[in-house]
């Protein structure tokens, strides 16, 4: 299957081409690099380190040259699609457009250059936008400090269950189990895990919310806490927060708020206010870091006051003469990232924040649920939603009717929306769902987009109809067509070496 | 769209929650600024920040190091495909983060000497905790003996996250740079974690460990730098069963310290217990070759609180930017590298040594970076360093407080030194004698 | 045939879908512009300016949010072709790979954010950079001095005219007719028109160079000189280049390099000790500008000593106190651009000589060369060469063949080419060859990338036999297939305003 | 490949080129440096440009302005394929450009106000030099009459170029910054040519212009600010026959003078003797919609001697580059630019002229740019303000000499000051204390 090596391939048609890898590409003796001349003593290695130190042979890495480099990399963004190129409407993954300047800003020497190390004297710039952006943050959530450090959301939900074990354990008080909706991410049991806990699932009920009466069933002194997003994973707003954080709040329990999904709630309702005493927010999700094809993101967490005194440090913080100092809280829980978390998606998030004000977050709220509930209401006859009444950000309908009538499923739908241009959405996710169909639109996209979107998905219901097979074999317009994912589970080549195996 | 929807007002999409916790006021945030107004705000925190690179020539190191990073890297990393895609879930249109991923997965395969390589995490030390608990989950126990050249920002995080896990972790304290193992109660490790080179900068010969790892079942955990294997022997090479490392010498810009990249390779035998993503090679309907997430039932989307990990978002961006550095590189500039930055560190730790006052910390051979002992506070002597543009190294003292298993003696007059191959002689000479000034 | 206004389009399957123009995506009150806030007070216009400048109405431009914008013109790349995606072999084009270095070089804003107007004094750096490059151009021409300020290389051409001209009229000369051969670029001609002067064209021999002897006929006291590219366009190095130099001279004519091939000689000869007494170089072509989809370039003018008094002004030099001072030549033809030339242009062709030095430039010639050879000669069966000899940088390839064995034209075998996933050569030019196909790999492409080009042409060549219906219908897997070019000038719509009308 | 050629040296390659004037030693330069070598060299050169952005606020105009050009717009239009694609000879693999430029010549027909435009020139002042052709095309004739609000350095251009063309350049002179046509003997012209505004900012009343040109049956070519019709009536609302323009106000950095972008458009009547290339729209074999370049019989590549002008490359990535900043600006941006330009350049008009001894050299309205004489040399004048961080504009002297028809009087103590959208007040009243206290 693979290329002899060193076929340079001609270019893809824009796309439709298969690539060679870069390894394939390779010519022996071939470079690109290029150093600046040091005049530094060329002192032969063996003279500075021990020969048992020294490697028998060097590693053996691709060998091409730049013009080379650029064609296969260049070529390769030709087989992707981003959300640059179109809609994105995956749920529960916010895939929205993100603005141009706040790349611009992560891009200034003046802060990706600073070493994380220097001392606070050379950073202070630095120091005032991480304590800058931690009360906005703190604005935004209704909490009282938040730490930086997590470096996506998942690493805030360990980072925040780890600070409920502290909060607890400082209260000389043992507790085993954390509750979780059934409609959780997949981030935040397994969060749970390594955080010490046990899960307690909590059922739905009809209405897709927690179902109040299990979850007191399922309280008890041993209870540490809940896991909550609100709006769930369903988009929809737990409606009984108030009650379920009274009643969290009486065994001694902490409310954890997954903030994935504060796209829904900026500016109209915070989660500190509903009760809560932890939050993580996906900066990724929320504050303009596009998605890097699966990072980075940060995942700051929020806490109420009584959670200060365990954050992790060291924090920036604002000493009484004015500058900017590092400290650690008091009864810290430690360090949870290398050094500061992923600065660079920091300095972004407060230029969006910068940019849009109370107002503007308040906006990209309104508009990211408008936009879902628009979705929502034209698709009704097509896919009806699982719930249907009003939702928040995203909506999950389902593709049973579909498949019940032409065996046509929800994946199959997915992939055709590949032929009509657009990204699927999220597929079997929440698990609670048939045949679930996740939609998020975001704000950013436009009205004219959305009603294009809908009508690719009318089409796709009209060749479910009219052409099963069709849809059962799509995408075939794609750079590849459907992907035998099996097959790579079965027979697993994860690296070039394998593959040559 | 509201009439479409039968409604006549924004608020009226939230009616639905509770009044009695919604926001009256809204947010407690100044007025949006358009973003010419926010640049200049930005542009001030960028110039309160001295100790860029354009104003100070860098020798510090400790993970974060300043290697050359060519325009055309930063060009392909940047290309909106690249950076505005999601994970891959749909492979027929995401062949391009996919294949690049493949190939990164490959590279760091390679530099590790280990067969199987995931497509990142989120730095170095994160992936430490994931080799720590792959090593408990592959041996169903606790302990966890940690050298103490391990970085002491690793030894923080994985000593927090034990908390949750329960991990027991064991530090191993030093003598003349080197593992003092007899010092330790190995009995019952789930791992035995080195680092190569550890943080101080010394190559240790890794026989001991690896041996002390086989006569306790547990698993051999070095941590690595990326760029080390140009000239040096992998973790494969020394026996690891797991490499971790931090990426971030790799292409990417020391950006304050994050996002960097978080590596991890493993042997086959522990591939159902690897933490976060990997790709696989398969084919398409109409079989051609195709990439692809794979693996997939370890991951915490399908296995929830038994996944192998809670990872999810990883660094994809900056393992993709690795692949392309590395390309860049390629075999010979790979190991140009590391010998350069080996022979700028000879020379300049030759330099200072002959500085009355400077001692060196440990007589065991190194690679870019080394410690020193200096006659004064190390941190007072970096500040007066500053002053001739020099940001030269990181007191220990700064990383791992007043006191560490790591040395002997104080931490407070010992400096980290690293040297890249960006570094040219008249830069290391300059350091020299600015240091021999200060310190006479 | 334009999709409705307003009508934000799926994303194009990676190229693959047509996109609609920025205004049929415009929807009336969307922008994405933000500037400063200033506090300047917000006069009415009417109290500023008489009412009768004021326009009765806004100029209706595209209204897109930023994100239509980035979608728009990032789906728009996906339907283009481009150096980085794969081998141009474009000949007389010299599409070769450019280092980013070179344009990271041209992205420094104490480089191109200094004002043209500013004085020598602000723009020290911008006056060294100048007179390095000039005087490395030089050397590299073999010439006494150059002007910078042409834009590209017809603009230099035209300069060099009017520099021929000033010389003929400084010496109360007055000359007529300018000698240039059938192969000649059609800016040559072209350019003498403008130059106040006519063409003499000059026929090729059997072995596709200057009719010495033909050539020797048309001399006179009237020719003002020759206009010369050398290799000529057949990419044929005039070997009687020295003959040629010395006829002309006699008649008190001058010689005009056409320096757009330059990537042929650097480094092996000159046009100063070939006799030339002007030069123009395509600093685009040679010397890593990329293209930019047709430009800009930059076309600088080299002359020899008795010219230099001519030269445009004003030019950078060094005064004697060792700063850089603009100044005018006595006799100087006058200004030839607004500024000082394509600046930013200049700056990647110096970055790109220093990077190379002397060396590193004749090994550009030499595999330019050698590339163009190995393909000459690899085809020698499949599309012989017209001239069937070693020749330099190009070769020209004759279709004849082909087309009179199965009717298939050179036209169609370059545009299934397109299909292969390669770029075209250039058709139809030199006028002179019939079918002509020429092929310029440069000295960026790969050997492997050659067999992958050459592959690709005896498969089509074998498809010319097979299916020559199928290639007359080529291309049909690019963006668009093939375009209907006489509708086009039929029926102008050169304006969305006229494609509405 | 060498042997595949039967050939084994190089050298082989060059055999047929004359010995005698073949090189010996190879070309007379340095050897070559390495990338990051380079890179040292040229920031050297950079940090010698005293006048760059970051150092000096910008009141220099005369056809180079400092605009806001956001991040967006660079990021789009360094997208590679924008960048390293050729001219459009292939539709079926250039569609990107080929639309981008169609999209830009429906913009520039919109604010020229004439239904015609090419796909770029080099700048403005050799657009100029088309339009003049084109008009001498036209008629027959070789006068061209060019008031001397024109750019000076256009006229220079104008007159360089006719040199060879053999045109006859007529320049007119000014009473009171209008153009004073009865000093000149119109007769015969081929082309009215004015500026609007004119380079020292001011505008004219364009009625009479118009009307004269009407009566010599020439052409009526406006040479315009591309920014102006964002509240200005434009050319084809003036009854302009040409437009052309200087278009580096949309998008393109300050580049020390180039590239930038010659605007060019036209009357349908004139559209067989349009310089450049042009774009149309058609469609492919499948009947869908596809662009080309088209009208390719005035070129020079086919006409060759008789072409309509010798421009083959030209400048379309600033062309690309304009269509997206037009993008980003939209129709309410676009206004909005041009407003806030003429306040910022009226609020600081009045606060010079507060100052003793400056005064106005027209009473004409004007947009952004305006002249002032002051009490001494101009350039000496702006040798003081660079002290204060402002590069306060540029002196008359400097653009077009000691004398110019454009002023009555003397130039030197004339200076040309431009205020754009991006000048806040505090930099205005900056500029006027300096001022004050450099002339007190
Ligand atoms: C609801 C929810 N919670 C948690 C996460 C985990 O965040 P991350 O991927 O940044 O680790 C995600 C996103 O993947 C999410 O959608
Ligand atoms: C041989 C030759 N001469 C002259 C030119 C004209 O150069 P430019 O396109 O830069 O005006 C070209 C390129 O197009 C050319 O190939």
């Amino acid at each position: 299957m693979s290329s002899p090596g060193g076929r340079a391939a001609s270019a893809p048609l824009l796309g439709h081409e298969i690539e060679p890898t870069v390894f394939e590409l390779s010519v022996p003796g071939r470079s690109a690099f290029q150093l600046r001349t040091t005049g530094v003593p060329a002192t032969p290695l063996r003279d500075l380190i021990l020969a048992r130190h020294l490697a028998a042979a060097p590693v053996a890495l691709a060998e091409v040259s730049e013009r080379d480099l650029v064609g296969h990399y260049t070529r390769l963004t030709h087989r992707q699609f981003s959300v640059d190129l179109g809609a994105y409407p995956l749920g529960s993954c916010t895939m929205k457009y993100n603005p141009k300047f706040c790349d611009a800003v992560a891009a200034d020497p003046g802060l990706n250059s600073v070493h994380p190390g220097a001392p606070a004297s050379l950073s202070q710039g630095w120091l005032e936008l991480l304590v800058t952006l931690e009360s906005k943050l703190c604005a935004i959530t209704g909490m009282a400090a938040a730490t930086l450090q997590p470096a996506a959301g998942a690493a805030g939900e360990l980072t925040g269950l780890l600070l409920m074990r502290a909060y607890h354990e400082a209260n000389g008080d043992v507790r085993r189990r954390v509750l979780i909706p059934d409609s959780a991410h997949g981030t935040n049991p397994a969060s749970v895990t390594l955080g010490g806990y046990e899960v307690t699932t909590i059922p739905s009920n009809d209405r897709g919310l927690v179902d109040l009466a299990a979850l007191k069933a399922a309280l008890g002194p041993d209870v540490a806490g809940i896991m909550l997003t609100n709006p769930n994973t369903l988009g929809l707003f737990e409606e009984e927060i108030v009650e379920i954080a009274a009643a969290v709040h009486e065994v001694g329990g902490l409310l954890y708020y997954d903030g994935a999904n504060l796209n829904a709630i900026l500016g109209v309702i915070r989660p500190g206010d509903m009760g809560f005493d932890i939050v993580h927010m996906n900066l990724h999700k929320t504050f303009a870091t596009p998605h890097g094809g699966g990072g980075p993101g940060a995942g700051p967490v929020a806490v109420s006051p009584r959670l200060v005194d365990f954050l992790p440090g060291p924090r920036a913080t604002r000493a009484t003469q004015g500058d900017y100092v590092w400290s650690t809280p008091a009864r810290s829980i430690g360090r949870v990232h290398g050094w500061h978390g992923n600065a660079m998606v920091l300095a972004r998030a407060l230029a969006y924040i910068d940019v849009h004000g109370g107002e503007g977050l308040t906006r990209v709220a309104q508009h990211a649920v408008l936009n879902a509930n628009w979705l929502r209401e034209r698709l009704r006859a097509t896919l009806p939603a699982a719930y249907d009444r009003v939702c928040m950000h995203e909506c999950v309908l389902t593709a049973t009717g579909i498949k019940d009538e032409f065996g046509v499923r929800g994946l199959d739908v997915a992939k055709g929306l590949l032929e009509e241009g657009f990204h699927s959405p999220t597929v079997y996710f929440p698990l609670i769902v048939d045949e679930a169909l996740m939609f998020e639109p975001t704000e950013t996209e436009s009205l004219q987009t959305l009603e294009s979107l809908a009508a690719s998905l009318e089409r796709l219901a009209e060749r479910a109809r009219r052409d099963p097979d069709g849809l059962h074999r799509a995408p075939q317009t794609t750079p590849v067509s459907r992907v035998d994912e099996a097959r790579a589970a079965r027979h697993l080549i994860a690296t070039e070496d394998a593959a040559q195996r | 769209m509201l009439a479409f929807l039968g409604m006549d007002s924004l608020d009226q999409l939230f009616a639905h929650i509770p009044a009695s916790v919604r926001l009256a006021q809204g947010l407690d945030l100044e007025s949006g600024m358009s973003e010419p107004d926010v640049a200049a705000v930005f542009a001030e925190y960028s110039a309160a920040n001295r100790g860029q690179l354009s104003r100070l020539t860098c020798f510090a190191g400790a993970g974060a190091y300043d290697h050359e990073v060519p325009a055309v890297v930063k060009m392909l990393s940047s290309r909106s495909e690249f950076v505005t895609a999601y994970t891959p879930y749909q492979p027929e249109v995401a062949q391009g983060v996919l294949q690049a991923i493949f190939e990164f997965q490959t590279m760091v395969s390679r530099i590790s000497g280990l067969p199987i390589a995931n497509a990142s995490l989120y730095d170095g030390a994160t992936a430490l905790v994931e080799a720590l608990n792959m090593a408990a989950g592959a041996t169903h126990r606790q302990k966890v003996v940690i050298s103490s050249g391990v970085h002491p920002h690793w030894r923080a995080v994985a000593a927090t996250f034990a908390r949750g896990t329960g991990h027991e972790v064991v530090v191993v304290p030093f003598k003349d740079g080197v593992n003092d193992w007899d010092r330790v109660d190995t009995t019952g490790a789930a791992a035995i974690v080195v680092a190569y080179p550890n943080y101080l900068g010394v190559l240790e010969d890794l026989s001991a460990a690896r041996a002390l790892a086989t006569s306790r079942d547990a698993l051999f955990v070095v941590c690595g730098d990326p760029l080390a294997a140009g000239v040096l022997k992998t973790a494969g090479d020394w026996g690891a069963d797991v490499f971790v490392g931090e990426g971030q010498p790799l292409g990417t810009a020391l950006s304050f310290g994050g996002p960097f990249l978080g590596l991890f390779a493993c042997t086959i035998e522990q591939i159902r217990r690897l933490p976060g993503r990997i790709v696989g090679e398969t084919v398409d309907s109409n079989d051609r070759r195709a990439f692809v997430t794979t693996l997939r039932a370890r991951e915490q989307d399908i296995r929830r609180e038994k996944a192998t990990s809670n990872v999810c978002t990883n660094q994809t961006l900056m393992a993709v930017t690795a692949a392309i550095q590395l390309g860049w590189l390629g075999t010979q500039g790979y190991a140009e590298i590391a010998t350069r930055c080996a022979q700028g560190a000879h020379y300049l730790h030759d330099r200072l040594l002959a500085i009355e006052g400077v001692t060196a910390v440990s007589s065991q051979p190194f690679l870019r970076e080394f410690a020193l002992r200096l006659p004064r506070r190390a941190d007072d002597v970096l500040d007066d360093l500053v002053g001739a543009g020099i940001l030269g190294g990181l007191s220990v003292e700064s990383l791992a407080g007043a006191h560490d298993p790591s040395l002997e003696g104080d931490t407070a007059d010992v400096v980290l030194i690293a040297v890249t191959e960006r570094r040219t002689r008249v830069e290391l000479d300059h350091y020299a004698d600015v240091l021999s000034k200060v310190l006479s």
